[in-house]
């Protein structure tokens, strides 16, 4: 089992849930966070004063797959999160030692 | 002596009378003239001030409607269009709309509210009377932002702002109250579901069509989706601030504060705009199955739009009725903007200001206690009113898709796609509305 | 000669007198009655214009004190009373309150506000007596919404909301202001400590009771858990929102412009909210060891609830007195509701509005400049305002548990666990009123 | 005989015309005189009345402008000063305001709002006189928590703001308006853009200056940060209340709904509101490249100020002129504040009140249509306008240095540390503002 | 050390930090996320519209424990956190390889 | 590769980014948290009734960096963050399989 951590755009989310629902990945765990990297931020004039936004509102959204889906999954969140332009955001993958559904106890895959 | 006694009398009486009247018919008798005009002045500036704070109404319902992430540029807009109309009106609009008559058509004198306007034979200062009609010259200028929110450049809201506060709603104002052709011809608009709230209606359906719909409404496939707005209760709190200056809209719309009438016109403005939340409560509930808030919210702003024509000439029974179908043509028109016109307005503003205006002021021939078809006043007044409703129609669409198409070639309408999906408030105005909050970011439905 | 040339003068000045004594004594003393009736009618319709923004206060109120999962359903609950409210007290309620007297009980004449209500002895026109005392009745009954808030389903709020202002309001109403028996025993409550205020109050009291308290309010062990509102912003905005109504409500009572007294009123008014600020601030602040911000809001609309019986009838100190300790009765009045009581009043309503405006009904008795015990009057007054106190309290208690006892078997009272858990907003109506901003979920405490 | 029937005629025609004369002369002529009266109290209440709802308009700017860690904390500071002030002012400030003059310094009787203000002449009822006034130097003490917002101690705030109400503010009201030696002087300051507005605006300059900066204000290097407001939408309403009080604080001032000046009033009123709007939204447009909201909602309430002196006195373009100055000055005081004093007024409070103030006040020297320089009144009029001006800083700033060094010393100006970090709401009240909604936590920028 | 990650009911939260603390765990980060899986979203109609309510709002509970602690913690949470209807979340655990208190420097096991 | 998550307190992100910045790390993503351990809740009253502020805000900081700068990344942290009050927050660091770019799909350390 892996975790696949996706920051992405918010613009780009619905399409990769969308994506990721037709191949038949349905659970995941979204999260609103911001990021920086090598987009630049904007520099703004507030009341005569300059601040720089340079942390920008991003998605994190994380799957926890089982091993055979990662390449799969990898793929439709490239396709689907592109936009070419910096800002895009990275994917990480984490190995995940075990996995449990609360509502049955089940551990493992059956708990995906 | 007894004669010269008598004479002695006789002036010493005049002279008690003559003391006493002065100071009775002709400072006395103006006294009681002055007072009233005092009243009226006063009841006018009183409900204007209700007006204005129509503005606060709107930019709360507008913005309470629309996505977080665009929220300070909706209330920017709010905010300009009101200062700009409050200049324009004053040095132009004013003149135009109740200027000396020229045809039936527009106000040629007056320019910078200046020189005489005693043909309009007010009673009250003329300074009452201009700020009184620029509040609602403003109204009509505001309603355009809610229905272009969230994709309309901000220096194209501010020229197009100019424009209707100069020319497009003061002639037709000019047709309606100034003298123009339509009061020749009987037009009822008691308070302006047409002169006001139409023009800005109509203004905003061509300038939500022709600025195009935001990116995220409509699917590849022409389907609808919903962008919920992002604070319910401001946008409760704006209807409620709306009602409240309604109340000097209508009442106000006498001039007038020692006829009675305001207080009847105040009723029937309350029951309309009861009426009209149950309108937009009981519909979408019984075609949806779950009382819709925002629609009841729109429901209520569409009765008190709607009785706005006739508030003065129908009986509270009559203020019901219109008010809660008013509401429900609000309701359907909403349907009907998104799935048949398929023009994008976030917060009704066409279907709660012109649908509902057009659909009230053709009711006063219905329901008009004196002239009106049920009443047995026949078809004249409601001809009359179908004449007026779409002579306004056509000069509106017609003009303002003229200014609209100028700004668009000009200065441009709309905003980039990547400022539409960040939001207008960090790329117009390099700020977030709501710094302090984790926002669900920009979504797209 | 002179004789005849005297009676010429006199026939001269007698004609000059009656020339321009009609204009004077027939024409110019109505004129200035005019006037008068006039100036009464505008103040009495402004008044009632500010008395209906209290709603938008009650709405903010009642929502900020609340969580963000249930704000649309609150705005909508008082929306929706204010508007079944205006109707069904136009029907119904006007004539039960001012209808021709039976038994000095309930009114009977006059439904659908029409037909003579000669016997008012009016001067200003019948429908701004109307829209006076329509907003006065929804205030009653916008008071409840806060008490039930977050677990009642609507459509039971809707009845309910028809039911108070067609019976429950209009039947004290007609006891203390239509002739009834209290009127005529004695019973000063100016503009509505007891006959609104407590109406409401103890209405929410009987509906909090009823519905039961929000899940998370009570620990297994009765011990009592805080769930802080999810907006002190709007929260206060709806406490000025009210104060500022409450220069309608108060001054407004008099029904008349032409008397000083409204100075005095908006005097003792503001200082005696002034005062309840003090209180709300200063007993939980040595209780607690901090100034407590909500309890500090209700602390004023407290010393505004208190006031509102006595307030044409004491002095400006005596405002400050009541306001002051009408905020410490709202400020215990919470504690004891979640502690002694158990009753789960998330907005404080019935502490406010209950507690608050039988106490200030009850002070009148005692700082009363005229009839009050601390100024010589006796205790006759004092006695007066207990049995006024008393009855309303017996009829609202009695009839509301009938109405709820009503509403519980037919459509319910009560949302179920999960749409409590998870909003009333998104089961009842679809929506979320933030819907761009992260919540904290929906915790239990 | 004729003559004798002369004389029954003489005294029949005596008798009638004193039958008449009674109910026109003594009881007529009070009825206009009193309906006059009426119509003034009416009006003067009203205003009253609006002018106080410009304390939710303060509150919501005030709010809306800073961290959402501290918005409890703000508003409670907004309700309490105009709490302290309403009591105090009525046992302290009114009489030293208006009480019988001492050297044209300062009344001296009255305290309590007793005895007999006859020396005043007015017409309306003291009352009315009372809440108007009280309502003013309420205004003058709110604008201080503004600039002192997010680090002053509650106590320390609450102790000030009696100060003020009682001593500072009252002295000025007695210089310009309570017969003092800059009445005598025939200083213009109609609605009190020095008397209110700048002695508010001077006292949060000292107040700033001596509590220090947030602590993330200035870089180490002196540099200044943006620390952008939690709610641009509340910021907006509060504007817009703020605009709709303002109709009440001008047009007010005259004390008197009679004359037909209150109509050029609030046109001047609004037109140098609009024209600040465009100041505010064009210089810093010019300046920075994007037109910035909270700046144009400052240059608003800067035209708003600025208008507030000569309102009575200017022509309408004169309105426009000196709003849209007023609202340069705002945007460049905000820069002056920062980079040049290095005091830190969170929501440009200094600048829209003291700097806008004194600026209006001034220009009217040169606008005032009757002797002003423009005008071809010469300069004395302007000389005597900026003694006032310079008068009333000196008088302010001392006893406002004196008044919070004593609170430094005894109860301490500053929250800790750690209580400014972590935002003053929890740390003095106990309580977050928006429990429900997740933060962005307390950023340093 | 490993780090439990349970994605569970807003409303259950209370529950699970009360036992963990009872159990002797007091250290938790806590996230306001949202989520989907099995759970349906709703269907709602705003405004004459469709629109689907698909990402539920959830909590993630991240404790970072002993390895010794992980199977009792993993109980009490799946015993306070579950209600039996779908939903109700999942438990996820990964790997650490160290773990630092900020204040004082320490590492690994002294830093939980 | 390895995740550094730091979970700090809001008012030393400012610095810890700077920092970071500074010696070159400008990647990172940010999510805004609570957080209970042992610092102290707040006990306070509302309306008469006790409650407990027990989660506290806190800043999750997370950074994926190449093995190497993964100490000099935690010794910024540990500069910027500390503050020497109970509450400062724990490092944690995690090991991480692969991480892409999904502007261009590059892989693994180019993708950082
Ligand atoms: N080293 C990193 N560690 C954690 N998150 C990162 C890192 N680098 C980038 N991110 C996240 O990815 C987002 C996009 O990265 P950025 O470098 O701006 O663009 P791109 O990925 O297109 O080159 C950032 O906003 C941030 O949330
Ligand atoms: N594969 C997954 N990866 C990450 N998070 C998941 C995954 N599946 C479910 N979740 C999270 O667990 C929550 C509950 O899952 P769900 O399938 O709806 O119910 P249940 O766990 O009771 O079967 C989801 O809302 C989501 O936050
Ligand atoms: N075991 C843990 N697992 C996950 N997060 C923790 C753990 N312990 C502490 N934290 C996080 O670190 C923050 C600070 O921890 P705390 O124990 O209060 O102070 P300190 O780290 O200074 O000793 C907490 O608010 C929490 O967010």
């Amino acid at each position: 089992m892996k975790k696949i951590e996706a920051i992405i755009r918010p613009a780009r989310l619905e399409a990769v849930k969308e994506a990721l629902g037709k191949y038949g990945i349905n659970g995941m765990t979204v999260t609103h966070v911001t990021g920086c990297g090598l987009q630049k931020g904007k520099t703004e004039v507030y009341r005569g004063s300059q601040y720089t936004i340079d942390l920008l509102p991003k998605v994190k959204v994380e799957i926890v797959v089982l091993d055979k889906d990662v390449d799969e999954a990898i793929n439709l969140i490239l396709r689907e999160a592109r936009t070419g332009s910096i800002g895009d955001g990275k994917i990480f993958i984490y190995n995940i030692e075990n996995a449990i559904r609360i509502r049955t106890g089940e551990m493992g895959e059956a708990a995906i | 002596m007894q004669i010269s006694r008598c004479r002695i009398c006789l002036v010493l009486l005049v002279v008690s009378v003559m003391l006493f009247l002065p100071s009775v018919a002709w400072a006395e008798e103006p006294a009681a003239a002055g007072n009233a005009t005092a009243l009226d002045t006063v009841w006018t500036l009183i409900a204007a001030f209700l007006v204005f704070i129509m503005q606060a109404g709107f930019a709360m319902v507008e913005t309470g409607f629309t996505q977080a992430k665009n929220a300070a540029n909706i209330v920017m807009k709010n905010l300009i269009d009101f200062c700009s109309g409050s200049i324009i009106y004053w040095l132009v609009g004013f003149a135009i709309m109740f200027g000396v008559d020229a045809g039936g058509f527009i106000g040629t004198t007056g320019w910078g509210t200046t020189g005489t306007f005693e043909h309009l034979g007010l009673e009250i200062p003329l300074y009452a009377f201009l700020i009184f009609q620029t509040v609602f010259c403003a109204t009509a200028a505001t309603i355009v932002s809610g229905a272009m929110a969230e994709r309309t450049k901000f220096v194209a809201y501010l020229v197009y702002s100019i424009f209707i506060s100069a020319v497009i709603y003061p002639v037709v104002g000019h047709w309606a109250w100034g003298g123009g052709w339509l009061s020749q011809r009987g037009f009822i608009d008691f308070a302006g579901s047409t002169v006001v709230h139409s023009v800005g209606g109509w203004t905003a359906l061509v300038g939500a069509a022709m600025v195009g719909p935001r990116r995220s409404k409509f699917g590849p496939d022409g389907s609808v989706r919903a962008i919920p707005g992002h604070s319910i209760t401001l946008g409760a709190l704006g209807v409620f601030l709306l009602w409240f200056g309604w109340f000097g809209f209508n009442p106000g719309s006498t001039l007038s504060g020692t006829t009675p009438d305001i207080a009847r016109i105040a009723v029937t403005t309350n029951l309309a705009a009861a009426a009209g939340a149950f309108g937009g409560l009981i519909l979408p509930w019984l075609r949806f199955g779950k009382p819709d808030v925002s629609l009841t919210l729109n429901g209520t702003l569409g009765g008190l739009v709607g009785i706005t024509a006739g508030t003065a000439a129908v009986s509270p029974l009559g203020a019901v009725i219109i008010g809660f179908l008013s509401a429900c043509v609000t309701a359907l028109g909403v349907e009907f903007m998104d799935k048949v016109l398929k023009v994008d307005d976030p917060v009704g503003a066409v279907s709660v200001h012109g649908f509902s205006g057009a659909f009230g002021t053709i009711m006063v021939g219905l329901f008009a206690v004196e002239g009106g078809l049920f009443y047995g006043g026949g078809v004249s007044l409601l001809i009359t009113q179908l004449i007026g409703v779409v002579a306004v129609f056509a000069w509106t669409v017609l003009t303002a898709a003229i200014l609209f198409a100028i700004i668009k070639v000009t200065v441009g309408l709309r905003v980039s796609e990547e400022e539409e999906s960040e939001g207008l408030d960090i790329y117009e105005h390099g700020i977030q509305a709501y710094g302090d909050f984790v926002l669900r970011g920009t979504q797209v439905h």
